[in-house]
């Protein structure tokens, strides 16, 4: 008899604010959209007071990873928007550079400072813009002076990320013609080793040395 | 939760049935002889670790005749399980032989006893993780899971190698030859078939196969090479052909040839 | 250059405690499948410790209506198994298991890793094919180790999916598994003299003491 009368007052007294703060957390937790305050009611037992609960449960995760949130009029819990660098997961993909890419680099190297006309003269075709704009972005060329010719064009040299990358002291460092043909590069065959002869005469290609003046 | 439920059910009302109508004959409702035996070690009433598996044996050779007296077909694993059963019950009964090999029958029937121990033992241990709070029933996961978002970059490579190859072959474009078309060095056995055939008209008499060379491949040692090779070629597709002799003194002398006559 | 000392200290130095706790609520929040460690470790900053980040944070969401549990080598959280009877709307409907699939679940549960001819003994009958599928279409349980015995059958093992959805941190925490092991019910008692049902196996099955080891 008694023990009907507990349950009875229990279905129609409203569970103690901790345990209603329990009760939206778990809901909200366990939602997929965002729960209104009326819908938080009609699922808690009756009595509750979720509005208030909410207020709590707010405050409870102020600071923390998670956060309880407004959306619309309804609630949601969501992670912190500082921590979403964590929710990120970076994968790197290495990839070979594209060979007009390369081609465009290596004269920019041996021949800078070095306009587009002159990359497209001597590779023979058009230099896209893309190629271009793919070494700028790599960081291993950047904009020079502009040559003091009719129509002022830019010009490109080559950085220091390129020379770090490619292990160089100075793009004067590059081997001149006499010495890729010495190590077998002039061939169209893979150079065994990667051994290059170092170049002691320090013989620039043409037209390097005076280019290199800045 | 619900599963064990439905479980007990069932074996109360079996039991149940089984009380009422002393035994019955209801196969299907058993998952073979290991669960009908189990079934019966209930009436007992004991710990199955007291049970008395010479009484089991009796029971169930009591419903394996029932239901044979009922026409009622029982699988092939029932009837193997009642012929040892028979057999267990003789061994049990008999006094032990002293020279006979294998297990006795108390070792038989206490593992019988154990394997229906075990079975037991796991349809309650079942049961117990079936009642157990279960993911997506009394406990839950997060409702809106935030994907990992994969952010993809990508690293160019290029090694000094590269770099250097691709001057180079910019800078010797006009020198670059494919190797398949250079064929500056290489005499054909047809050219020197077609030599041959004009020449061996002359060759009445012995005549070293050397002279057969082109005039200018003989100065250059790799020109030299081809044209000999194809020469010679060319001397063993005309012998095949019956139109010169070839001779040779010993290994590795001079070759010799001249035209055939019929 | 300072900036620069400044900057790559900070890349190597963990955040504060206090931090790395929110990191993993974060994490573990956002998922809903169990995180390990290991992950943890490799979305947070280099040099962070989340195991001991996770025992402050298993703490600080004890009595919640969300916890912080341990299902494996990896963590989760998950509503308060008390509040499940708010959550009729994110109740789903489990196919109904066979007794059969029951029973063959217990038996793999407690005496894993186990060769389908050990099932047959426990109980006594064939397994049929459907059964063991639907426990591996559940992912409850996955192939283990071949069995080094003649024949070298396949064994079974129950998964992280198995735990996770009975709540347990581990197989050791299968209920009453100390008892049944205690009273010998989990040993693998060969028929004496090898007679009837079937024991092809003949073999202990060494792989669950390692499993359940300590």
């Amino acid at each position: 008899m008694t023990e009907t009368i507990a349950r009875e007052k229990s279905l129609f007294e409203a569970p103690p604010m901790a345990e209603q703060e329990r009760m939206v957390e778990a809901i909200l937790f366990a939602s997929a959209d965002p729960v209104t305050v009326a819908e938080l009611e009609a699922r808690m037992p009756h009595g509750s007071d979720p509005a208030e609960a909410l207020v709590h449960l707010r405050k409870r995760y102020e600071g923390r990873g998670v956060h309880v949130v407004r959306v619309g009029d309804a609630w949601a819990m969501r992670t912190a928007p500082d921590l979403g660098f964590l929710m990120q997961k970076e994968t790197v993909e290495t990839r070979k550079l594209s060979r007009a890419a390369i081609e465009t680099l290596a004269i920019i190297a041996y021949h800078q400072p070095c306009t587009r006309a002159e990359i497209e003269e001597i590779r023979g075709v058009a230099v896209s813009r893309g190629t271009v704009d793919q070494l700028l972005e790599l960081e291993w060329i950047r904009f020079g002076r502009r040559r003091m010719t009719p129509g002022r064009p830019v010009t490109y040299v080559v950085t220091q990320g390129f020379l770090d990358h490619f292990g160089l002291e100075s793009a004067r460092d590059l081997p001149g013609l006499k010495e890729l043909r010495a190590a077998g590069l002039l061939d169209n065959r893979p150079m065994p080793g990667g051994a290059l002869p170092a170049d002691e005469e320090g013989e620039a290609p043409e037209g390097q040395s005076e280019l290199f003046e800045d | 939760m619900s599963e064990a439920d439905g479980f007990q059910e069932d074996t109360v009302s079996v039991t149940e049935r089984l009380a009422a109508e002393s035994l019955i004959v209801d196969v299907d409702g058993f998952e073979g002889p290991l669960d009908l035996l189990l079934m019966l070690s209930r009436t007992q009433k004991v710990d199955l670790r007291r049970i008395s598996v010479l009484q089991l044996a009796e029971q169930y050779l009591q419903f394996v005749n029932q239901a044979k007296t009922l026409r009622i077909e029982l699988a092939a694993d029932y009837l193997v399980m009642a012929a040892w059963l028979a057999f267990l019950k003789s061994r049990l009964l008999l006094p032990p032989d002293p020279t006979e090999e294998g297990p006795s029958g108390e070792e038989l029937a206490a593992h019988l006893a154990f394997q229906l121990e075990r079975l037991q033992a796991m349809r309650e241990a079942a049961a117990r993780l079936m009642a157990r709070d279960q993911k997506g029933r009394d406990f839950f996961v997060r409702g809106l899971p935030e994907d990992v978002t994969r952010l993809r970059s990508v690293s160019y490579t290029a090694t000094l190698l590269d770099l250097m190859q691709a001057y180079a072959r910019i800078r010797t474009r006009d020198e670059f030859r494919p190797y398949a078309m250079d064929r500056d060095h290489v005499f054909t056995m047809e050219q020197a078939l077609d030599r041959m055939r004009g020449l061996i008209g002359y060759a009445g008499d012995w005549t070293d196969l050397s002279a057969y060379l082109p005039e200018g491949w003989t100065a250059d040692p790799g020109r030299r090479r081809s044209a000999t090779a194809a020469t010679f070629a060319a001397s063993l597709e005309l012998a095949k052909q019956g139109r010169i002799e070839l001779r040779q003194a010993e290994t590795f002398a001079p070759i010799a040839i001249r035209r055939r006559t019929q």
